[in-house]
């Protein structure tokens, strides 16, 4: 049993879920999205009981490439949240009727597979061809059946691809010049090169280009907000939810490992820019007048505190900025997904077209509510304990960086609540709103309840991820 | 048997061919009339020719002067192809200024 | 055992919550109530049990749940300690929600929403008992985050009103400005000490011989400014008067005996932190005398009966944060307990009258309610009296030693802290005689339905009351007598004031500020039953006076300064920051396809111009290789 | 040499076909043939020599890029079927100029001789010229032949005058002789300047910037199919060619030449696909297209001793994604008189099975993972990174981006516009074959070592 | 280096060398600069004929007469049929437009300097060419090279044209389908 078995099993199921046809397709993605989230689980144990899960084979010969798939905490960790996303994603979308399910659900799955084979992937290159792959699911489901002026929307999404994939290929010349040196893909032996400190800085920026674009940290995060807007909720949430977090989880395991001194030479920096995302994300969020976009800018103010926290390159740090990637994947789709649900309803995106709607259907308001909560990281969710060892990280560099990145607390309850305020409350509103059905309910549950077990109960994730970023950062303070 | 260069000189010969395979090209240049063009490239492979024929006394080598053949080969099924292609334009358009070959662009 | 009864206590409140969350609707209104009432009945009980156990044994009980968050070296467990000064708080938090739950219970019930009225208050008692038990500074910030999160949802329970909507959101945002000192403050302790459990904190400072003073007094700092959020002190008051927004209990149980006074808990709670950093008590004492003085000067003017008491409410608080600064934490503490019970039994006083007058607040519109309310005039005139600082009621005591304190410390403070006195007798008494006295300025109809509030709302004012009367018993200046400051003495480390006995100073201080608060009431009744002035209209408001009505403009000012900037700014950096980077990044592909476009006319179809590239080419490479290399 | 015997009788047999009118079975024994000529070609792979005086040599480098051109002539051949339906009576012809334009094209890379190469070469050209002016009724398509031809002999006039020099410079023709002379010190310049007019030569064929004006032209007067054999077939057959000209001759590439090779690299990734991002006619934007991948393709010169295996694999990966595309092309603008993208639209929904090849084709070439265009850029990129020129890298990554652009255009036009027309028919063989290229490239793509370790 | 061969002291070779040269590079020139294409044509012949002179002065007599038997016997008389099948006589040129004619000077000029510049540059051959006194370009010895070491070329050349063949069939063949 090992994780390769995961992601045959995803792909498996992105064919067969575009084979199974029109009519059974959504219901044929979300068996085998909750078997891989099964057979996760079933992994997890394993791991858990120190079996290797671990699977490597060698792939190409010249140049040196291992298909190889690396299971550590954080990788279990990410997998898991992708894993436990997925099902929860694709039962989101049972409400609505796409055209051509079956290419629909097959690239969610398909896109789901590219995914967990990044945060698998232990070679350079497999990890670089997992990382391409995600980005052209999501291309197609943005393009295809994304709402808004197809004009606008095929910009906004070329702009995505473009952009993003611009970044990342100054990350495959960077991950070539490491090859070059080192003789293979593989990260252990990549860990093992001595860089110069200029040679670093080089592989550092080529690194942080292509995750500066897919986190996204300002100022490159123009393409955000108009994806999130024009893309379908089911893209937006695996966009927000899941592929953010890629860019993150990359940060942690190829870039600060493999060229330590620059991050640690322009840590304030670094640092700096993540703060001025939470800042300047902030205060964008507070006058958009667009539900989604609103997100996506509340988004980008979490993943500025998240890569702010990650780059202090302190054990709280990272452990801080794992957590709270997993308890924003959670919040982040709850929340578009409350976006999604308004939509059915109303037709509209635009907040100003709201209001009054908690008079209606008091259960569906208290579940928005309890995410509008955990987004802006009120104790006993998860994104507190995540939030908050950040900004404890935060603290141990400069008092500073926590003060101004805490500004997270005030700004971010201004505008969740301000956006709270004008969507759900007010005078009842005219349109009727018609209570949740089950299957809506079920998924907000599952994701309210997965963020506050969780927000009490943090030790089985700080267990799982704890060791194996106590090694990352062994890797990284390997040369001072 | 006495090398003819050491009259000449093979420096001559090259100079006589560059000069004469840029008139060539100067043609080529400078006219619109596809026949003279074709006329031109001619001029240019024969300067080659003629480099090559001196080249070949140079070595005292025969293949030089074989490859002559070959390049004759050339330039006939060339020049045959070419004016097949010509005739059907002149068909078409009614003339063969190649100033009049424009509609492909951009 | 103990944990057993330590989680009734504190999961009571959560289970009727539960309940009334879910079942709350089908229950119907008087189960919920009930419920909403019973599960704070039993945390009360619970408290005395702890109470009667701590005051035996003196030995604070600490009691450890599981491990919640690992930051550093630092394992925060979820835990509770359970300790004089808990216990103390919990006691009053439970007592005083019991009764404003069976307040509540008639006043609400006409409220469609009853059951998430409770619910509400429910969840408000568990966050609060959590703020008050927990073991380490983390489970307090939860409770503190709670209890903010429930003062926001009990502000906005008329959601269908924006304005109350408005008001709760800036309750909660500015409560988080200070939740965010209170974190950098958690912060700073945490780096420093590796800890944030109070009692291993207590060991590491104590018995630290090099402390950083420096860095303390920044966390002391810091958490100060979380107090003054959640305390509502200058600057960051102006939330507590717009709370009134919400339903009268609410502002009685939250804004004005319990939430409000976590600030305090806390600061008392780290006395041993603050107690390293003078300068910050200083600031303290400062702040709490002047914020004392500048919501008495306001609340001299309010014409919102609520209002009036929030401002009082307010500058009560700053009266116990001089208290504080000053280092007397015990009377800071005792004055708390006898705030809770008088301001508690004033708000839900005022509750009545506006129940009895279907919700009117305006005192312009009252008077004269003495013979219809009863029992609420006497209630709320014990209640005045005990604010005031008329002796023998509780106020007296408590607030007397503040002045004895500010005396001993600074004149200045205490000049300040002696007015601000003198005005709230003044308002106070104003707000009795403008409700109570002369003739009702109501609408006929209100008059007509005038009547006392039935036993269920009277009873909880009538238990208030008496506790305002003796409630001074428990703090006695006369170091025998005086229970508290030695009940709570294991909790500080360097004695604070000194156990004296009463010496003519003191008497004359005394006698002062009783001269004082009769002055005020005199003036009071002058004004407004002797002469049965009725405050001007809000158009017809001049002077000075208007300024103080208007609250100095602070709100105005803080809505230019803060608001307004930040809304400017974002729209400055979503209407030109944000276009003109995504103008940027599409220049890339603008400038590209441009070139392209240009590229296409170079590209022209003539065979000459193909060769004389081809040519120029050709030259360019050769004389390259072999004219420039040489 | 056996290789280029079976396929000229190939080609006669065709003709011959003809004449016996045979006419139907023309394809299906081309087809068949040609396969047998693969595995006549396949199985030399081990037996290296040289055959009548040194003319032709057979080494892996010419057996493994034979094949590959066997491969695409196979391809060319059976998107014949549907292209030349209405040209029945010159449907010998046609084939028998792609098959003698394959010999041409074998030749090219086995030569050991230059006059083998020359002949190759104009074979090669001359079956272009033709194919390119084929539509004689169609102005442009005549115009095509005629610039190309123009172009073209202009070209094998400045090759030519190289040879002349070389030989000059040499005294024989001999690849290995001249290879082995090049090692002595004593050189007239001769030489050099031969080698470079040659490669000037070459790069006029291979459409490198700035000799690459005739290529949009010519593409888009060109019959489809033509084009498709151009961009595909004839592309990658100079590029090889040029490669073995410089190995093989041992020419000594100085550091000026590799100037020369890195400026013109990145002019042609360049300009090849900032004039693409404009285009709006298919035919017209993949040739910009090629002329950016001839520039990819250049940067093997930088490393010339060891990146045989890595222009193959390039080559390959290229050629089979441009067949697949082409297939397409063909496929949508079968009726139509034009190749614009509006053809394209609605692609996506009315056959989403070419759209999907078409896509997956446009990828490849934009070096999309899993495609086989990925894996080529990315050993390219390692193996100039290693000799050197970090720069050249840089320039082909903004230059990958940039293509992006214009690759997406397409797929935005499939899947992101409404359907203007409906077509039907389901040609099999345009789909066999677009099918089987794109598979092809994905194989490849997973297993890049199949072909890598042909030629490490 | 260059050198001028002084003419009161040239051999006879180096005299009629000189003739040709003029005669070809003169011709050539004529060739391109005549409006009328026959004029054209004719002096292509006469420039193809000085050509073969200078392959008799290089004792190549068996090229110098297959040169003039294809060039001047079937190229020329291709171009001429083609020119009479047009009838282009004279003046069918239109204008060339200036910026034409300023960029073929420019590049004639450019590439011939380039051209000669390099080889002006080059190391000057020093010393006797080689004489073998081997007979190396007679028929019989051409004949031998041709058909044994260049025997596949030479049949390759075949292959090249029947291509050529074909290929003017196929482009001027018209089609039964054809409309």
């Amino acid at each position: 049993m090992n994780v390769s078995l995961l992601l045959i099993l995803l792909l498996v199921g992105a064919i067969v879920t575009y084979l199974a046809g029109d009519k059974l397709a959504s219901k044929v993605a979300l068996f085998f999205g909750l078997a891989s989230l099964g057979c996760t689980i079933v992994l997890l144990n394993h791991y858990n009981l120190g079996e290797n899960i671990s699977f490597i084979t060698r792939w190409i010969t010249q140049p040196n490439v291992s298909f190889a798939l690396k299971a550590d905490g954080l990788s279990l960790a990410m997998v898991l949240l992708t894993t436990a996303l997925t099902p929860i994603i694709i039962f989101s979308s049972f409400g609505n009727e796409y055209k051509n399910s079956k290419a629909f659900y097959a690239l969610i799955l398909f896109m789901s597979f590219a995914m967990t084979g990044t945060f698998l992937a232990s070679d350079g290159l497999l990890y670089y061809i997992f990382w391409e792959l995600a980005l052209i699911p999501i291309y197609f489901i943005a393009l295809i059946w994304g709402n808004g002026d197809a004009e606008d929307r095929k910009k906004a999404v070329v702009k995505f691809f473009i952009y993003t994939l611009a970044g990342s290929l100054f990350m495959l010349v960077a991950f070539v010049y490491l090859y070059l040196k080192a003789g293979s893909f593989l990260i252990e032996d990549l860990y093992k090169l001595n860089l110069s400190s200029s040679e670093q800085l080089w592989i550092f920026l080529a690194f942080f280009l292509a995750y500066a674009i897919k986190i996204p940290l300002i100022p490159f995060h123009t393409w955000q907000a108009n994806v999130y807007q024009k893309a379908p909720t089911v893209g937006t949430m695996l966009l927000s939810g899941i592929m953010l977090k890629m860019g993150l989880y990359s940060v942690i395991r190829w870039q600060l490992p493999l060229a330590p001194l620059a991050a640690k030479e322009y840590l304030p920096v670094l640092i700096g820019i993540g703060i001025a995302g939470v800042i300047y994300g902030s205060i964008v969020a507070l006058r958009q007048k667009d539900l989604k976009k609103l997100l996506a800018y509340s988004s980008l103010a979490h993943v500025g505190l998240i890569s702010a926290g990650t780059y202090t390159l302190t054990l709280d740090g990272l452990r801080g900025s794992v957590l709270q990637m997993i308890a924003h994947g959670f919040v982040v789709v709850g929340l578009f997904f409350v976006a999604e649900i308004i939509f059915r309803r109303y037709e509209t995106r635009t907040i100003a077209e709201m209001g009054g709607i908690r008079a209606q259907t008091p259960k569906f308001t208290s579940l928005f509510l309890l995410l509008v909560l955990a987004s802006v990281a009120l104790p006993t969710t998860f994104n507190f304990v995540g939030e908050f060892t950040v900004l404890y990280s935060l603290s141990q560099i400069n008092v500073w960086f926590a003060v101004l990145g805490g500004t997270t607390i005030i700004l971010g309850a201004y505008y969740m609540l301000k956006m709270f305020q004008y969507t759900m409350l007010g005078e009842t509103n005219k349109r009727i709103f018609a209570d949740v059905t089950a299957n809506e309910g079920i998924t907000l549950v599952l994701i309210v309840a997965v963020l506050f077990f969780f927000g009490l109960y943090p030790k089985p994730i700080i267990d799982l991820i704890t060791p194996s970023l106590e090694e990352i950062l062994t890797q990284i303070n390997r040369i001072n | 048997m006495n090398n003819i260069l050491n009259q000449i000189g093979i420096e001559n010969y090259i100079f006589l061919s560059v000069i004469l395979f840029c008139i060539g090209v100067f043609g080529v240049l400078y006219r619109r009339n596809a026949i003279i063009v074709f006329m031109s490239i001619e001029i240019m492979l024969n300067a080659v020719n003629l480099l090559f024929v001196a080249f070949s006394t140079y070595h005292q080598d025969a293949q030089g002067q074989v490859f002559v053949f070959f390049s004759m080969a050339v330039a006939a099924a060339e020049v045959a192809v070419g004016l097949a292609i010509l005739v059907s334009i002149f068909r078409n358009l009614g003339s063969i200024t190649i100033d009049n070959l424009k509609n492909l662009k951009g | 055992m103990n944990t057993n009864i330590a989680l009734v206590l504190v999961l009571a409140p959560f289970l009727g919550f539960l309940i009334n969350v879910f079942f709350g609707k089908s229950l119907g209104k008087s189960v919920s109530g009930m419920i909403g009432t019973v599960s704070v009945v039993v945390s009360f009980v619970a408290t005395l049990y702890f109470f009667m156990q701590i005051n035996n044994t003196k030995q604070p009980l600490s009691i450890a749940l599981f491990d919640w968050i690992q930051i550093s070296n630092i394992k925060v467990n979820f835990g509770f300690l359970l300790d004089q000064l808990s216990v103390l708080w919990l006691l009053f938090v439970t007592g005083i929600g019991a009764l404003i739950h069976l307040y509540s219970f008639s006043y609400m019930h006409d409220d469609e929403k009853m059951h998430s009225f409770f619910a509400y208050l429910n969840l408000f008692i568990f966050f609060m008992i959590l703020l008050v038990v927990g073991s380490n500074l983390l489970v307090l910030f939860i409770g503190w985050e709670g209890v903010g999160l429930c003062s926001y949802l009990l502000i906005g329970f008329w959601y269908k009103n924006q304005h109350f909507n408005d008001a709760a959101k800036k309750a909660f945002i500015m409560n988080r400005i200070g939740d965010l000192g209170l974190l950098v403050g958690i912060f700073i302790i945490g780096n420093l000490f590796s800890t944030l459990d109070y009692v291993s904190l207590k060991t590491a400072i104590t018995g630290a011989t090099n402390l950083n003073t420096y860095w303390i007094s920044i966390a002391a700092f810091c958490l100060f400014i979380g107090a003054c959020g959640k305390s509502a002190q200058i600057p960051l008051y102006t939330w507590l008067p717009d709370a009134m927004a919400g339903p009268t209990p609410v502002s009685a149980l939250i804004h004005a005996a319990t939430m409000v006074t976590a600030g305090i808990f806390m600061i008392t709670r780290l006395n041993f932190v603050f107690d390293l950093a003078p300068q910050v008590q200083t600031i303290i004492a400062i702040i709490g005398a002047i914020t004392a003085l500048v919501a008495a000067t306001i609340g001299l003017v309010q014409n919102d009966i609520k209002k009036v008491l929030a401002y009082s409410t307010v500058s009560q608080l700053g009266l116990m944060f001089l208290a504080l600064g000053l280092g007397a934490y015990e009377v800071a503490v005792f004055h708390v307990i006898t705030h809770a019970f008088f301001k508690a039994c004033l708000f839900l006083g005022s509750g009545s009258v506006i129940h009895g007058l279907h919700g009117e607040q305006d005192m312009r519109k009252m008077g004269g309610l003495k013979k219809a309310m009863p029992i609420t005039y006497i209630t709320m005139l014990i209640a005045s009296l005990a604010i005031s600082g008329i002796p023998l009621f509780s106020g007296f005591f408590s607030k007397d030693e503040i002045l004895l304190v500010a005396f001993e410390h600074s004149i200045p403070l205490w000049v300040v802290a002696s007015i601000a006195s003198i005005m709230t007798a003044f308002y106070m008494f104003r707000l009795m005689y403008l409700t109570f006295f002369n003739e009702f300025r109501g609408t006929a109809e209100q008059k007509h339905h005038l009547h006392e509030s039935p036993a269920l709302i009277t009873f909880p004012l009538i238990v208030l009351a008496v506790l305002a009367t003796i409630g001074g018993i428990i703090s006695l200046p006369f170091p025998e007598y005086n229970w508290l400051n030695g009940y709570l003495a294991p909790l500080f480390t360097k004695v604070a004031t000194e156990e004296h006995g009463l010496g003519s100073t003191e008497y004359l201080l005394m006698t002062l500020a009783v001269i004082g608060g009769v002055v005020g009431i005199a003036i009071a009744y002058i004004k407004y039953n002797k002469q049965n002035t009725v405050p001007a209209e809000d158009a017809a408001i001049t002077g000075f006076s208007k300024v103080l009505y208007n609250k100095y403009y602070v709100d105005e000012i803080y809505n230019f300064v803060f608001v307004k900037t930040i809304n400017e700014l974002s729209r400055f950096f979503r209407d030109i920051v944000e276009t003109s980077l995504s103008a940027l990044v599409f220049g890339f592909g603008k400038v590209t396809n441009e070139i392209g476009f240009y590229g296409k006319k170079v590209q022209n179809g003539s065979i000459g111009l193909y060769l004389f590239a081809f040519v120029l080419g050709l030259c360019a490479i050769v004389s390259y290789l072999f004219l420039a290399q040489q | 040499m056996n290789t280029l015997i079976a396929i000229i009788g190939l080609g006669v047999l065709c003709l011959l076909f003809e004449i016996l009118d045979f006419r139907k079975a023309i394809i299906p024994i081309t087809i068949i043939g040609l396969l047998g000529v693969l595995g006549l070609t396949i199985s030399e792979y081990n037996a290296p020599n040289s055959y009548y005086n040194n003319m032709i040599v057979v080494n892996k480098f010419s057996v493994c890029f034979s094949s590959l051109f066997i491969v695409l002539t196979i391809f060319l051949v059976a998107l014949s079927h549907n292209f030349y339906e209405n040209h029945q009576s010159k449907l010998s012809d046609f084939i028998a100029i792609k098959i003698f334009l394959l010999c041409g094209a074998v030749a090219m890379v086995s030569f050991g001789n230059l006059a083998m190469f020359f002949l190759g070469i104009e074979v090669l050209s001359i079956s272009l010229y033709i194919l390119a002016a084929s539509n004689r009724m169609n102005l442009k398509s005549n115009e095509a032949g005629m610039k190309y031809f123009l172009m073209g002999s202009f070209a094998s006039g400045i090759i030519l005058f190289g040879i002349c020099m070389i030989y000059g410079a040499m005294g024989t023709f001999d690849i290995a002789e001249i290879s082995e002379m090049s090692q002595s010190a004593e050189l007239p310049i001769w030489f050099p300047i031969g080698i470079v007019l040659v490669t000037i030569g070459m790069f006029f064929k291979v459409a490198a910037v700035p000799f690459h004006f005739w290529a949009p032209d010519v593409y888009e007067g060109s019959p489809a199919l033509t084009t498709a054999t151009m961009s595909t077939l004839a592309k990658v057959v100079a590029m090889a060619t040029l490669y073995k000209l410089l190995s093989a001759m041992n020419a000594d590439i100085n550091y000026g030449f590799q100037m020369v090779i890195v400026v013109i690299s990145i002019a042609s990734m360049t300009v090849g696909n900032i004039m693409a991002l404009k285009q709006a006619n298919v035919k017209r934007m993949l040739a910009f297209s090629g002329v950016s991948h001839a520039g990819f393709m250049l940067m093997t010169l930088l490393s010339i001793t060891t990146s045989a295996g890595s222009l193959l694999y390039y080559a390959t990966a290229y050629s089979l994604a441009g067949i697949a595309a082409f297939s397409v092309i063909l496929y949508v603008c079968k009726n139509q008189n034009n190749e614009d993208i509006t053809n394209f639209h609605g692609l996506g929904k009315t056959n989403p099975l070419l759209a999907a090849v078409l896509t997956g084709a446009l990828l490849s070439m934009a070096g999309i993972p899993i495609f086989a265009g990925f894996f080529a850029k990315l050993v390219l990129f390692s193996q100039t990174i290693q000799a050197g020129y970090l720069v050249v890298v840089i320039a082909a990554v903004i230059n990958s981006i940039i293509s992006v652009g214009y690759y997406f255009k397409l797929i935005l036009a499939m899947y992101g516009k409404e359907p203007n027309e409906t077509r039907t028919g389901k040609p099999f063989l345009i789909y066999a074959v677009a099918i089987v290229a794109l598979v092809l490239n994905v194989i490849i793509g997973l297993f890049p070592s199949v072909i890598l370790d042909l030629l490490a | 280096m260059i050198h001028i061969p002084d003419l009161a002291h040239a051999t006879p070779v180096q005299i009629v060398f000189c003739i040709l040269a003029i005669i070809t590079l003169a011709t050539a020139f004529l060739t391109i600069f005549s409006r009328n294409p026959i004029h054209s044509a004719i002096y292509l012949v006469i420039c193809f004929f000085s050509i073969a002179g200078h392959y008799l002065l290089l004792n190549a007599q068996f090229l110098a007469i297959v040169h003039i038997i294809v060039y001047s016997g079937a190229i020329m008389i291709l171009f001429l049929f083609t020119i009479m099948l047009m009838n282009l006589n004279e003046e069918h040129e239109v204008h060339k437009p200036r910026i034409t004619r300023l960029g073929a000077i420019v590049s004639f000029c450019l590439i011939c300097i380039v051209l000669i510049a390099i080889f002006i540059n080059s190391k000057p051959i020093v010393g006797d060419y080689d004489s073998s006194g081997e007979d190396f370009q007679s028929i019989k010895v051409l004949g031998k090279v041709l058909l044994n070491e260049y025997m596949v070329p030479f049949e390759f050349a075949s292959i090249l044209l029947l291509v050529a063949m074909i290929g003017t069939v196929l482009l001027s063949k018209k089609e039964k389908l054809e409309k």
